[in-house]
C-alpha cells in the first residue's frame, strides 16, 4: 500500500468564498499581511496501485471543471 | 403519464416529489441500486443530501446504477427533471453543463425566491408565459451555478437558460442569475429551487406545479 | 475476574460518585466491582441517568389524561392525535457537548433527539431548539452562536426533517453555560409503537448503526489502564462527531425493520451508551442480557471494554429480534448500507453479564444498575438575595417611546430571528403551513385537513426572579402560541435547565419550577408525557444559569387552513387588544435594556382566567374569521404590534390611554393577545373574553396614540431595527 | 511574502463522515484496494510572518479539539 495525498484548489478566477471570508476575518483576529487565501480540500488515502489516482481524481476526487488537483505520493502506507 | 422519482441513501425530499409528480400524473420512487426504471416515461432526481453531500454535492450518487440508466434514458431523448441535489448529480453526470458551488454567502440558505421564466418554451416550462414570475422556494448550501464564460454565451445562444432569478433574489451567487438551465436538446433540465415544495396554496404557493404539468405537456404532444 | 487491580474509591470518586454511593455498589454488587463494572454503575448512577436529584419531583408532575398513549419513562412521550395516529416528542439539552464544540454538539444534540423518536417507531416530522448564550457583545457568545446555528441546520437539513420553530434569548448568566435545547416531534400509527423492554430469553441482541469509536468517554477515561498512559495523546476522549447521512440511513432503515415486524424491541443508543441502552432495556423488560464486546463493530482496534460499554458514538441503535427474524433484519440493515451485528442475547439471569472472547469480564444485576441508585431529597432555601447581577443597560432612562420601542425591537432578544431560521430547512416533507416567523406556533398539516401544532418557550429571566409564577407564564405563553393558530393543547414535555441542585437556593428554584409547571399544566389539562433535565449548569466564575425551564408543547387542530398568522393582513382590518392582561415591567425585556435589579417575584397571574381567554382565542381562530393572531410577550403590546406590523407589511393606528404609558405600552405578563380582523368579529369575540378595540390596519407607519402623546415608528424604521441580528452571521 | 500551505485533518479517532463515504463508495467506482480514506480541508495563503501561522491555525484556520494541522512553507509568494 502507497499513501498518497491530493490536493484539490479552486480554479484560479472562480470566486472562492471561503477564503475571502477568512481573508476579512484574520485582520480582526490580529494577523495582518495576509493575502490570497485560497480553501481547498485535502484527501488522503492508502492506495495500491498508485496510477488509479489521477483516474479517482478526475471521475470523483474532484470536478476538473471548477477544481485543480494535484497528487503526492508519500512513504509506504501507514 | 408516470414519473420515476429516483431515491439515494441520504435523499430528503423524494417523497414531496413523489407527491408533487402525482398532481399531475402517476409517480413512483426508483431504488438507486436498481438499473429498471420501471418504464417511467419521465424521471425525478429529487432533492436532499444525497450521501450526506460529502466530497462534493452530488458526487458520489451520479455513480449509481439508476444513474447508469437515467443517463441511457436521458441520451435517448428522455425527460429528466433534476432539483436542487438533483441537479448537482446532473451537472457531475455530465447530463447538463457547468457546475454547481457552494453559496456565495457561504451559509445554507432557506428562503421563498422569485424566479424569473426566461424561456416558456422549453419543454419544463411550457406551461408558463414567458416573463412569467414563479414563486418557489430554494434551500440549499451548493446553489452557485458556474459554467465558463464561453460555455455561459453557447447556453445563452442556445436557449438553455431557462429559468433565472429576479432581481435581488439570488443569494448564492449563481453567474447570470441563473436559477434553472436544460442541456442542448432540451431534454434534461435542472434547477435548484423547489418546484415540489410549491405545489398547494396551504404550504405556501402552487406557482411550482406548472413545471411538472410542463412536462405532461412535453409527452403528451410528442405522442401526438 | 479482570486482571488490572481492582479500582480504588479514590477512582469512584474521580467518576463522580459519592463515598456512600459507592460503598452502596459495593453492597449491592455484592463485593467491589472491577473497572468495566465500576464505569458501568458510575454512569447508570450519575446525575444524566439516574435523575438522582430531581425524580422525586418529577413524580408531582400531571402526566395523564385522555390524550395519553405513553408518559413519562419511555424514549419520547406519546400522545394521540386522532384518525389512528399517534404523535411522539421530546425534548432533550445537549448544553455541555455544545458548549465545548458548539457545530457538533448542536448537531448531535439533534441527532439525539431524533433517534429517541424513531426508537418509538414514529417518524419525525419536525425539530424545533431552543437556546440560550451569553450577550452577543461577547466574542465567545458569538461563536457559540454561529456554530450551534450551523450545527443544527447542519444535521436537521442533511436528515431532511424540518427545522419549524425555536428561540434563543442572549443573557449574561448563560455566558460559561450556554444552553442548546432540541426537540423533535413524529408521527406513527397507533398500533405501530415499539417499546425498549427486551423480552423473549433466547432472543439476540442486535446492534445497528454506526461503529463505535471513543467518542465522548469523558469522565470514564479516569479508567482507562496505566499503560495507556496520560500523555498519549489519541487515547484521549474524544468529541461526538455526528454523521447525519448515517443517521439518515439507521432511521430509513428503523422504520423498515419495524413495519416488517422484524423487532421485539428497539432503543436508540444516546448519554452512557450501550450501557445504558442495554441495562435499562433489560430492566424495563425485567430480563438478564449477556454481551460480547468483541462482537461490537469498532472504529478503533485497541479499545478497551469499558470503551466499548461507555462510548457515546453516535448514530447506534439496539434492539432484540427473534433468532429466525436474524437473517432478515441484516438483510434490511445492509440495503440500507447500515452496520449490524448480532452482539448479545436476552437470558433469565437478571444480570448484565459482558464478555470478551467468551470470558466473563463483567457481571451485574440489573436491579442495582437500574433501580438502586439512592434518590435524594432536596433541601430547598430561598435565597437572601437577588442571585444574579443586573444587566448592563443599554437605553438610557427617559428616553422617547419611539426610541425605546426601537431600541426593544432591536434588542438581541426580540430582533427578527429570521438570520437564525432561514439556515433552516423548514418545508421538508410538505406539512409546513405556518413557516418559521409567520405564526405564533409552527403548524404541521396531517393527511385529514387537521394539522398539529407545536411551540417552545423559556424565558430564564423571569423565571429567575419569581420560579414559581415565572414558570407558570412559560407553560401560558406556549399554549398562548397554540391557541393563536388555533390548536388545543395535546400534552406537553420539558427540558428543567438549572444550577447544582444540592444549593438551597438552586433547590428552591428547582423546586418552585416544577410546582409551577405542574400547577399550570393541571389548570390547562395538559399533561407533561416527558421531558429532560440539565442540572449542573454553573461555572466556577460568573454563577449558576438563569434557572431555565423550557417548555415544548404540542396542540391539534381540526383545520390546517384556518390557521392565524401573526402578521396584520388587510387594510381596514380592526385591532383588538384581548385576554386577561395586566402588564407590568417587573423583569420586562424593557427593565432589562434599562439595566434594573431584577425584583423579588412577580405578579401573580389568574391562571383560570387567561386558561378562559386562550380558550376563546382558540375558538376565534378557529372559526375562520379572524385575519390574524399574536399572543404578547417579551416587550408588552407596543412590540407585539410592531410585529403584526412587520410580519404583515401593514402599518397600524391604534389608541392605548392609560395612565402610564411605559408599561401600558412595554409592560409584560400572561394572557394578552392582539388579534385583527373585521370589526364585528372582534365585537363578538368580545362576549366570551376580555377584549378591546384599539384601533386600525393601514399605512405604512405604526401609531400609538396614548396618553402623552403619540409613538410614531414607520415600518422601515422598525424593519431596520429588528434586522439587528444580521451581524451576529457574517 | 511567504506562500504558505496549511493541511488540515480530523484527528485521529475522531468520526470521520465524508472519508468513511468516500471509502465504501469507491469501489463501486472501480477502484479497488483503497483504505484508510481521510478528507480534509486545505488553506493556502501568502503570509508576510509565518510566525503566524501556527497561532492562525489555532485561532481560526483549524479546531484543534477535532482538528490536526500541519504548516507547510512553499515557495516565496505567487
Ligand atoms: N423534566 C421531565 N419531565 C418529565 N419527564 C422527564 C423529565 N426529565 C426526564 N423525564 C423522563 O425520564 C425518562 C428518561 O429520560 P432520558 O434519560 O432523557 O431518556 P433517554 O435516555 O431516552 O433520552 C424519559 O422518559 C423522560 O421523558
Ligand atoms: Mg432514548
Amino acid at each position: 500500500m502507497i499513501r498518497a495525498r491530493v490536493l484539490i484548489r479552486p480554479k484560479a478566477g472562480i470566486l472562492d468564498p471561503q477564503g475571502e471570508a477568512v481573508e476579512r476575518a484574520l485582520p480582526a483576529l490580529g494577523f495582518t499581511g495576509a493575502a490570497n487565501v485560497h480553501i481547498g480540500r485535502l484527501v488522503e488515502l492508502d492506495v495500491e496501485d498508485p496510477q488509479q489516482l489521477e483516474p479517482m481524481c478526475e471521475k470523483l476526487l474532484a470536478n476538473p471543471l471548477i477544481e485543480d488537483y494535484e497528487v503526492q505520493l508519500l512513504d509506504a502506507g501507514s | 403519464m408516470k414519473f420515476g422519482v429516483l431515491q439515494f441513501p441520504g435523499s430528503c425530499d423524494e417523497v414531496d416529489a413523489l407527491q408533487a409528480a402525482r398532481h399531475v400524473g402517476d409517480a413512483e420512487l426508483i431504488w438507486y441500486g436498481d438499473k429498471d426504471l420501471k418504464g417511467a416515461d419521465a424521471i425525478i432526481v429529487p432533492g436532499g443530501f444525497s450521501y450526506g453531500d460529502y466530497l462534493r454535492a452530488g458526487a458520489i450518487a451520479r455513480f449509481s446504477p439508476a444513474m447508469e440508466s437515467v443517463v441511457a434514458f436521458a441520451n435517448g431523448g428522455g425527460l429528466v427533471l433534476g432539483i436542487c441535489n438533483g441537479f448537482q448529480v446532473l451537472c457531475e453526470a455530465h447530463l447538463l453543463p457547468g457546475a454547481l458551488l457552494p453559496n456565495a454567502n457561504r451559509r445554507f440558505t432557506s428562503r421563498q425566491v422569485q424566479l424569473e421564466v426566461i424561456r416558456a418554451d422549453s419543454r419544463f416550462t411550457c406551461a408558463c408565459a414567458g416573463g412569467q414570475r414563479l414563486s418557489i422556494p430554494a434551500k440549499h448550501s451548493w446553489g452557485r451555478y458556474y459554467a465558463s464564460e464561453q460555455t455561459l454565451d453557447e447556453m445563452e445562444r442556445a436557449g438553455q437558460l431557462v429559468l433565472r432569478y429576479a432581481p435581488g433574489e439570488n443569494f448564492n451567487g449563481s453567474l447570470r442569475d441563473i436559477a434553472g438551465v436544460c442541456n442542448e436538446a432540451g431534454n434534461v433540465f435542472g434547477l435548484m429551487p423547489h418546484p415540489e415544495h410549491a405545489v398547494d396554496e396551504l404550504t405556501g404557493s402552487t406557482d411550482g406545479l406548472a413545471i411538472f404539468e410542463s412536462m405532461r405537456l412535453a409527452l403528451k404532444d410528442s405522442r401526438v | 475476574m479482570s486482571s488490572a487491580t481492582l479500582p480504588s474509591l479514590q477512582d469512584a470518586l474521580a467518576l463522580g460518585l459519592t463515598h456512600a454511593e459507592y460503598e452502596l455498589i459495593c453492597e449491592k454488587h455484592g463485593g467491589p466491582p472491577n473497572r468495566l463494572e465500576l464505569a458501568m454503575y458510575s454512569l447508570l448512577w450519575s446525575e444524566h441517568c439516574a435523575y438522582k436529584h430531581s425524580k422525586k419531583l418529577l413524580r408531582t408532575l400531571p402526566t395523564e389524561g385522555p390524550t395519553v398513549v405513553m408518559g413519562p419513562g419511555e424514549n419520547a412521550g406519546v400522545v394521540d392525535v386522532g384518525g389512528g395516529l399517534v404523535c411522539a416528542f421530546k425534548v432533550e439539552s445537549h448544553n455541555h457537548p455544545s458548549a465545548v464544540e458548539p457545530f457538533q454538539g448542536a448537531a448531535t444534540g439533534v441527532g439525539g433527539i431524533l433517534r429517541d423518536i424513531f426508537a418509538l417507531g414514529a417518524r419525525p416530522i419536525a425539530v424545533l431548539n431552543s437556546l440560550r448564550f451569553g450577550e452577543p457583545s461577547s466574542e465567545r457568545s458569538r461563536y457559540l452562536l454561529d456554530h450551534a446555528v450551523s450545527g443544527i441546520g447542519h444535521y436537521g437539513n442533511s436528515i431532511g426533517v424540518p427545522t419549524v420553530g425555536g428561540e434563543v434569548y442572549f443573557e449574561g448568566p448563560y455566558e460559561q453555560n450556554c444552553l442548546v435545547n432540541a426537540m423533535a416531534l413524529g408521527l406513527c400509527a397507533r398500533e405501530q409503537i415499539v417499546r425498549s423492554a427486551a423480552s423473549g430469553v433466547g432472543n439476540l441482541v442486535v446492534l445497528f448503526g454506526a461503529r463505535t469509536g471513543r467518542d465522548g468517554i469523558g469522565g470514564a477515561s479516569v479508567l482507562a489502564s496505566a499503560e495507556f498512559g496520560e500523555a498519549d495523546e489519541d487515547k484521549r476522549p474524544t468529541v461526538q462527531v455526528g454523521d447525519p447521512f448515517e443517521e439518515s440511513k439507521l432511521l430509513e432503515c428503523s422504520l423498515e425493520l419495524v413495519a416488517a415486524g422484524l423487532l421485539v424491541c428497539l432503543q436508540d443508543l444516546g448519554a452512557a451508551g450501550l450501557t445504558s441502552s442495554a441495562a435499562e432495556m433489560a430492566s424495563k423488560g425485567g430480563v438478564g442480557l449477556d454481551l460480547h464486546v468483541d462482537r461490537v463493530p469498532l472504529r478503533e482496534a485497541d479499545m478497551e471494554p469499558f470503551e466499548v460499554m461507555v462510548s457515546e458514538s453516535q448514530e447506534r441503535m439496539l434492539c432484540v429480534v427473534e433468532p429466525k427474524n436474524v437473517p432478515m433484519v441484516l438483510e434490511l440493515c445492509e440495503k440500507w448500507e447500515v452496520n449490524a451485528s448480532a452482539i448479545g442475547q436476552v437470558t433469565d439471569s437478571g444480570r448484565i453479564r459482558v464478555f470478551q472472547a467468551e470470558r466473563l469480564i463483567g457481571d451485574m444485576p440489573v436491579v442495582a444498575l437500574v433501580d438502586e441508585c439512592p434518590l435524594y431529597d432536596l433541601e430547598p432555601a430561598k435565597p437572601q438575595r437577588q442571585l444574579y447581577a443586573p444587566s448592563r443597560p443599554t437605553l438610557e432612562r427617559g428616553a422617547s417611546l419611539a426610541r425605546t420601542l426601537l431600541a426593544l425591537i432591536g434588542s438581541p432578544n426580540l430582533a427578527s430571528r429570521r438570520p437564525l431560521f432561514e439556515q433552516y430547512d423548514s418545508i421538508v416533507q410538505s406539512r409546513t403551513v405556518a413557516r418559521p416567523g409567520q405564526a405564533d406556533a409552527a403548524v404541521l398539516k396531517l393527511a385529514d385537513g387537521g394539522a398539529l401544532a407545536v411551540s417552545i418557550d423559556g424565558n430564564g429571566r423571569r423565571v429567575a426572579a419569581d420560579p414559581y409564577w415565572g414558570t407558570v407564564a412559560v407553560v401560558l405563553e406556549c399554549a398562548a402560541n397554540l391557541a393563536c393558530v388555533g390548536a388545543q393543547p395535546l400534552g406537553a414535555t420539558n427540558n428543567l435547565n438549572f444550577g447544582n441542585p444540592e444549593k438551597p437556593h438552586i433547590a428552591w428554584q428547582l423546586t418552585e419550577a416544577v410546582r409551577g409547571l405542574g400547577d399550570a399544566c393541571r389548570a390547562l389539562q395538559t399533561p407533561i408525557v416527558g421531558g429532560n433535565v440539565s442540572l449542573y449548569n454553573e461555572a466556577a466564575q460568573g454563577g449558576p444559569i438563569y434557572p431555565t425551564p423550557v417548555i415544548g408543547m404540542v396542540g391539534r387542530m381540526p383545520d390546517a387552513s384556518r390557521a392565524c398568522g401573526l402578521g396584520f393582513r388587510r387594510e381596514g382590518d380592526a385591532i383588538a387588544l384581548a385576554g386577561e392582561f395586566k402588564p407590568s415591567l417587573a423583569a420586562s425585556e424593557l427593565a432589562k435594556l434599562l439595566g434594573e435589579e431584577l425584583p423579588d417575584g412577580l405578579p401573580e397571574i389568574e391562571i383560570d382566567l387567561v386558561a378562559v381567554s386562550l380558550l376563546a382565542v382558540r375558538e376565534a381562530v378557529r372559526s375562520g374569521e379572524l385575519s390574524s393572531a399574536h399572543d404578547i410577550a417579551e416587550g408588552g403590546l407596543a412590540v407585539a404590534l410592531s410585529e403584526c406590523c412587520l410580519a404583515g407589511g401593514v402599518g397600524a393606528r391604534v389608541t392605548v390611554p392609560a395612565a402610564e404609558p411605559l408599561s401600558a405600552l412595554f409592560g409584560e405578563a400572561a394572557g394578552g393577545f392582539v388579534l385583527s380582523g373585521p370589526a364585528d368579529v372582534l365585537e363578538r369575540l368580545g362576549t366570551s373574553t376580555n377584549l378591546r378595540v384599539i384601533g386600525e390596519v393601514g399605512g405604512q407607519t405604526l401609531q400609538i396614540e396614548h396618553s402623552d402623546g403619540l409613538l410614531e415608528c414607520s415600518l422601515e424604521q422598525m424593519m431596520q431595527a429588528s434586522g439587528s441580528l444580521g451581524e451576529l452571521f457574517p
